[in-house]
């Protein structure tokens, strides 16, 4: 395989009048993921990774990573990591959380990790407010193990334990975590964002801080929805799965905020 | 219209295109040739020079490949000696 | 410090906090709740980390974290509850960070009963959970014990980045004996370099059991072999009663040992020159050490208030060739020490009239 | 010499208690004991047991299946108790709940009306005592002094205003026992 | 029927309809999805009950649901979902009913990987969960095999009312062979007499593990242990090759045992005198016969893909005396032929050598 | 002890002129209970087996009975019975009622035993609106265990696991379960009823009945919450603790329907 | 108002007195005896006979150890062969 | 008789099927046969492999250490097999992809531009059976007829249309074997 003859290397390029308008967020290791091409994972990552560098505080970050496709996860931030078991990163978290009350300890989640299998986890880490940030990547399926049928795979869809679709009423009905979480009073933001273009991948990364403040300002627990893609189990091209995103996933699942407590809602005014 | 300019870090690009279809300009675009991933890496089709800098490309690559620059507008521009005309 | 009169589950409790545990994670289940309540009252006081767990599930997964942390950190529960920390178990042994388990075991299988048992010996010994690796598994036969194997669940789990469990039956958690507490740790300042804290100004740790490849993980499973090898060296404990001139040893641990402890003391008035060897760690076992008694003593007795699991263990160390019968009560029964003489002075006629007949 | 004990009655006699007293009698004269509780589900509303020994050795198993020395406070605790106790034992009755009688003669046999004695002196929570007190006076353990000391020692605070109570209590059930003649 | 290429897991999940499998729950785990997947697709094609549970944890106690409505029901699982199971296991044993796993091992502890491991030896075979029970654990080595115990396990789950375990590893459930499927069965028209239905015009059933008493629990572990004893008696299998005459006796199962197999016919050549000895049913463990052996082979190895389980009972078996030595790949390395003859090669040399010098 | 002089025998009294206006249902068993005296465990077993009495489904009702006080379920009711482990009663009637379709499948379940440990299994049986009907007992404690604090026991209680009183900040806050689940589309009714009274016990008897009707009908899950009493670990007369449920439940867990499908309020309207 | 008798199930009733309390007409009471369990259980008391026959006391009996039976209002009322009179 | 294959190239290249097809070939011919693959997350966008083996006798371990013949249809294939295969066996290396040269004289090298053959009857994506018509050349299994009576009987139906391409394909790639001269 021919290595690139077009290498665009950085020395040639510095020049003093121009700036640097976006940069590799520092929180990023430098590792290469694993991910398949134009999957949505790499772009909650780096989103996080941003807002943990526009909050300074990747030095105390703590990341608890699932069992999913970001299995690995801990390899591509640059800061402490832990995997949890399938669907118990919340309990991991709280764990570490617990004494390590200084530090902001976030989860990232996948769907079956987190609705499937870790939804007790999840819902007392809620229900004791528990001071963490939860990064939850709907992708309506479970990536890693082949592409089964998730909980929120969506009515009629095919996957490969759904093979003539998902039948709601055999297999039960998508299920909405944004909305479900933000029922218990320990949860302090809730909501739900998408991934499928440039302009909601902007206010994915504005909730995804917010939910960082919240932490910081422990006020309780906090947990971002993200609307992703997997382009390999959809098989589908990494834009056409973000068209299914916007088409299909979209109106099952509507982006918007489901719990904003008051003082989130002063600060953000404030600002 | 500002004046930008992107660089890629090829080896980690996955050819995924998602860049391609954020960029407003139209001006990127997928490598004939593979990195040593056995990916097609994107790249700045330099001769259009229509990037405005609007790091759009970035905020949609999921592989944090892309660093953007833009020209900073100066009252008394002199024309600026291009890395690229350099080339 | 004085002795007092100590309830089993309290006093280990409390042996823990004076050991210098930081956190403990749990679940209410019948019959080591003392513990658990012990915890809930002191550990707020102490300013430490109490959390009722919304399950064992979570319990042993929040135990992960908080080990993955560095502190000192412990979970108490009883067979079902056991049961479901199976997996966590795996993980946290798989990642190697120290933490602590209490197992007051009880009936099983299933939802059982609530009464003293010693059902989970195979559970807690083989392999807690899937994979290759064992717990180190202390075994108390009185309070002051557990109060002593306590401290040093802690210390051993800190020393080997190890999981401990002391196992004891329902007895043992709810007696009532005089015993001395140790005096309270202060705790330590900072955390081990592998913890997990935020990095800061170091680079990044990592608390994991994935290693995707057969070869990586083939290397690690070799050092936590080689490091299980250490510990089956140095961390072997037993203890022994009249087996110097025994021709029966009775095997037990545990309220078993105790109650075998009062068959011996009364055989022997009989002149029946049967001995007691009683395992304190169940793992590492004491293979060896039974194999050399097995050398000179042709029958032995494994006593257990199970159907029968430590037996298998005493088959191994002792051979084929001599005589090892069993006796025990499942399901929530303490053996009487008079069933277990019944059970001695039969084997020891069978055997006096054997070596007649030889 | 090695002395097993067993307490029983409805849970809410201070069965439990009066076993825990009488371990730390024995503890606090520097001999050996263990105490141990009955414990599950059958408590709610069933009865409740303990199994309390006092030795000059070291002690092995915690429970006995005939005890020296069988406390029963009401009517099942009897039936089921009474046919244990060793020869040469002692069974203490609590006569006013158990109207049946013992035929026993190989056991020292003292029926004490606690409930009655205890209700004399302020609260019928107190037949324990009572019994208790008999018990010494069949099988002395310690002094009964010894035992109101330790009473004093392990009582709650909060709970020192019934010490006097507890005392008579424990004297006139001590008193019943003495008086009781015992077969051969 | 004639034979087709069939990939394990596929087979085992058409094997089990054709025995007549009603209702399958399960979780989504590599190395055994496909087995999920052709459930998935096949059993509401026929009318039968597919569920995709949330969790190992559903998933066994939806399969006790089933089990003790008296359908045929299954589950299939990985190492890691297999210990979150145990507490529903020890439920399913303490209530009787019975119910079938399979569980395609893969490397750990913890997340491990998900290479093929025979990493849950201990865990299916020495109790699953607390208490004093054991499933029946069937080890195939060919797909075939697989097939023929997928149908011999429904049978003897019903016979005995019990739990049968088929562990096998993920390269049985990935690998292919040409094998012939069992015929269709009819579905029996009817539920067993203690099934849970409805009570209609009988007295009702009850299915329970609790036995709140003391005793009643010893009474029913007695019954428990007496079924056991009947089972280890019936349900030995186990396989041999060139054992008449071996002077160094291989003890291996499933995919190491074909490994092993290899490596004897090549040893053989070589004209080492190796046999082969492959338990089938891990528990019951033929003991006894390999005790036989033992009497008359002075030289045993186990040969796993772990660091060492099922040599413990292999050391139960065949005593003190004799050498037992051991090579395994933990982590989800399959063993090579080439490693196990130069063990085997080493051992005889020293076992010649050793001949020489006595 | 002595027995009763006063025994008010049967034969002695039946009368012609007389009518029955409320006798023992058949779907309870003549055992006795274990309860504690006044712990209204036993009301609402008798609200249940007067329901299936009722409705005419003894005959084919399943009980899945939990780990908590009620662990013995089984044995007061005159119907087929299992025994799930701790939490998992959903699971387990799931198994149940999937392979017997035109069975009554209900569990009968405690806070702890629902609320904790086993929030994921009636979290995914409501999901899937599996056609089963839940009988769920808050009595905002751990009762056999004796007493420790659960997910519903409210601020400031005291517990033995909670022996300064529940610190919300630091346990977490009460649950509200009917709430919770009325929120999941698989869930066709919840509702939340008291039995401190008898005027609410009638009126928790009628929710029951909706609940089966709503599994009879085939519509999906149901559930009804209890808010009930523990006399026992309260440390309170079985009176005083009824008050205790008026006074300091009632205002935490509000009395209400949360969900009713409309198929559902249409039967009701046309009754 | 109607009138009314209730059937007691004395060895299955704990004297929770929650029937005492549900009664609008105050004619339960606990009995001074203990039935075999231990419990002393609930009477009516029969003298006031005031009972109306509302099962109320039944609707509150944790222990279903109540049966009530009313007197069906007759036009021709003859006085009835009264069972507790008869005792 | 026992042949061992190793089938290598990136996930897509059609590995799998390759290996596939040849052990069904073998089946059809009455031999013993198993296929194995490789699994693992590393499958996502990396290499794949498997292994399969045909032989007269019954067959133990399905996985080899060092194979009688290799196909590698890719770079990192190539440089991972080229090592391990046996003395007197064969590699075939997909030149279309592998620039780099063995320097192996103890085995028979068969290099095929297999993309390039496949692309030329219709769709690279039949580069896989290309290889495998080289190495039937040099392993003579079964016959050339044989295998494509297998590849008709296993192909599923609805790619039949793509039938007679693959056979020319593999025609093609078993000239090119023919041609190959071996090393002594
Ligand atoms: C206890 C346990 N059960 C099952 C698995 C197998 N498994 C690994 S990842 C996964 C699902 C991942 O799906 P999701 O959480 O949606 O993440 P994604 O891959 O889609 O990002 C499963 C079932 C496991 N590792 N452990
Ligand atoms: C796995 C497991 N964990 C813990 C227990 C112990 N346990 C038994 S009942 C119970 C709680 C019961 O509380 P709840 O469900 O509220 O029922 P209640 O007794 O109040 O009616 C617990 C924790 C158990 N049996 N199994
Ligand atoms: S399988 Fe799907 S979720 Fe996983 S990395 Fe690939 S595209 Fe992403
Ligand atoms: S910076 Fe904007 S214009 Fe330039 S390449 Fe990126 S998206 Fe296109
Ligand atoms: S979005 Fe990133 S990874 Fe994808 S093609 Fe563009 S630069 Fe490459
Ligand atoms: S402990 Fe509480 S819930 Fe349990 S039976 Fe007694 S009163 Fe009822
Ligand atoms: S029926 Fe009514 S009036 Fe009669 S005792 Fe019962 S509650 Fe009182
Ligand atoms: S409510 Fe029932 S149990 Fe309670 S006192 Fe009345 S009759 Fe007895
Ligand atoms: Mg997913
Ligand atoms: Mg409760």
């Amino acid at each position: 395989m021919a290595t690139l003859a077009f290498q665009q290397s950085e020395d040639k390029v510095l020049k003093p009048i121009e700036k640097l308008v976006y940069e590799r967020p520092h929180a990023l290791d430098e590792t290469h993921t694993h991910y398949c091409p134009g999957c949505t994972h790499g772009i909650a990552h780096r989103l996080v990774a941003e807002v943990l560098d526009e909050l300074g505080v990747q030095e105390k970050a703590i990341l608890v990573a699932p069992v999913g496709c970001s299995v690995l996860a801990y390899n591509y931030f640059d800061v402490d990591g832990a995997e949890a078991a399938h669907g118990r990163a919340p309990a991991m978290a709280t764990g570490l959380k617990r004494v390590n009350p200084d530090s902001v300890v976030f989860t990232y989640q996948g769907d079956g990790d987190l609705a499937s299998i870790g939804i007790a986890e999840v819902i007392h880490a809620a229900v004791r407010g528990e001071k963490i940030t939860v990064i939850f990547i709907n992708n309506a399926i479970y990536g890693m193990t082949g592409g089964q049928m998730a909980p929120t795979t969506i009515e009629g869809q095919v996957t490969t334990s759904s093979p003539l679709g998902r039948d709601v009423a055999a297999t039960g009905f998508p299920m909405h975590i944004a909305e479900l979480l933000s029922g218990l009073p320990g949860t302090v933001y809730s909501v739900r964002r998408s991934l499928h273009d440039t302009r909601h991948i902007i206010q994915a990364k504005k909730a995804i801080k917010i939910a960082f403040e919240a932490q910081l300002q422990g006020l309780g627990f906090s947990i971002v929805e993200l609307l992703s893609s997997c382009p390999t189990n959809w098989g589908m091209t990494p834009t056409d799965a973000l068209d299914w995103v916007r088409d299909s996933m979209v109106p099952q699942y509507p982006l918007g905020d489901y719990k904003v407590v008051d003082e989130l809602k002063r600060k953000r005014g404030r600002k | 219209m500002a004046k930008g300019r992107v660089v890629i870090d090829v080896e980690r690009c996955k050819g995924c295109e998602l860049c391609i279809q954020a960029c407003p300009q139209d001006v990127l675009t997928l490598s004939d040739e593979f990195n040593s991933k056995g990916y097609r890496p994107v790249f700045l089709m330099e001769h259009e020079n229509e990037c405005t800098g609007c790091a759009l490309c970035a905020v949609a690559c999921p592989d944090a490949c892309i660093t953007v620059y833009r020209e900073i507008p100066q009252k008394k521009a002199r024309p600026a000696p291009s890395a690229a005309a350099a080339d | 410090m004085a002795k007092e009169l100590l309830k089993g589950n309290v006093a280990i409790a409390e042996a823990a906090i004076r050991a210098g545990c930081e956190a403990y994670f749990g679940y209410p289940i019948t019959p080591q709740t003392e513990l658990l309540e012990h915890m809930s009252k002191r550990m707020p006081e102490l300013g430490r980390t109490f959390l009722q767990a919304e399950s064992e599930v979570a319990a042993v997964n929040m135990v992960y974290g908080a080990a993955s942390a560095g502190v000192r950190v412990m979970t108490s529960s009883s067979s079902p509850g056991i049961s479901l920390m199976q997996e966590g178990l795996s993980y946290i042994a798989g990642s190697e960070v120290p933490a602590v388990f209490v197992d007051v075991m009880r009936g099983g299988p299933g939802l059982g009963n609530i009464q003293p048992s010693q059902s989970d010996y195979n559970q807690v010994t083989k392999t807690a959970g899937h994979g290759d690796y064992h717990p180190i598994v202390l075994a108390p036969s009185t309070i002051q014990e557990a109060i002593d194997l306590m401290v040093l669940s802690f210390d051993l789990a800190d020393k080997y980045r190890t999981i401990v469990f002391m196992v004891l039956d329902g007895a043992i958690g709810q007696m009532m004996e005089p015993a001395e507490l140790p005096p309270m740790r202060e705790l330590p300042t900072e955390r081990p370099s592998w913890a997990l804290t935020g990095k800061g100004n170091r680079d990044k740790n990592i608390v994991t059991s994935i290693r995707l490849g057969a070869q990586p993980l083939a290397d690690f499973n070799d050092i936590l072999q080689e490091k299980l090898a250490v510990i089956e060296k140095n961390e072997l404990r037993y203890d022994e009663l009249y087996t110097d001139d025994a021709e029966l040893v009775i095997v037990a641990y545990g309220t078993a040992a105790r109650v075998a402890h009062t068959a011996v003391k009364r055989l022997r008035e009989e002149n029946i020159p049967v001995g007691l060897f009683r395992p304190i760690s169940l793992w590492p076992f004491p293979y060896q050490r039974l194999g050399e008694l097995a050398d000179r003593v042709p029958t032995f007795l494994s006593v257990e208030m199970n159907a029968g699991q430590m037996i298998h263990d005493v088959r191994e160390a002792v051979g084929r060739d001599v005589e090892l019968d069993f006796f025990g009560r499942p399901g929530g029964i303490i053996p009487l020490p008079e069933e277990v003489e019944d059970k001695v002075r039969a084997m020891w006629r069978q055997q006096e009239l054997a070596a007649q007949i030889n | 010499m090695e002395t097993s004990i067993i307490i029983a009655g409805f849970g809410g006699q201070g069965v439990l208690f009066a076993g825990q007293l009488l371990t730390y009698a024995g503890m606090d004269q520097g001999r050996h004991v263990t105490w141990i509780p009955s414990y599950g589900p059958e408590m709610r509303g069933g009865t409740a047991n303990c199994t309390v020994i006092i030795s000059d050795d070291e002690i092995g198993a915690p429970t006995v299946a005939r005890p020296d020395v069988a406390v029963a406070l009401n009517l099942p605790s009897f039936e089921k108790y009474e046919p244990l106790v060793k020869p040469g034992g002692v069974l203490i009755v609590n006569k006013s709940l158990i109207s049946e009688q013992s035929e026993r003669t190989d056991i020292a046999i003292v029926e004490v009306r606690a409930n009655r004695i205890a209700k004399e002196f302020g609260s019928v929570k107190m037949a324990n005592m009572a019994a208790l007190g008999a018990l010494l006076a069949k099988r002395p353990l310690f002094s009964l002094d010894d035992l109101l000391q330790t009473l004093h020692d392990h009582l709650p605070k909060r709970k020192h205003n019934l010490l006097e109570a507890n005392k008579l209590v424990l004297q006139h059930g001590y008193e019943v026992g003495m008086e009781t003649a015992v077969p051969a």
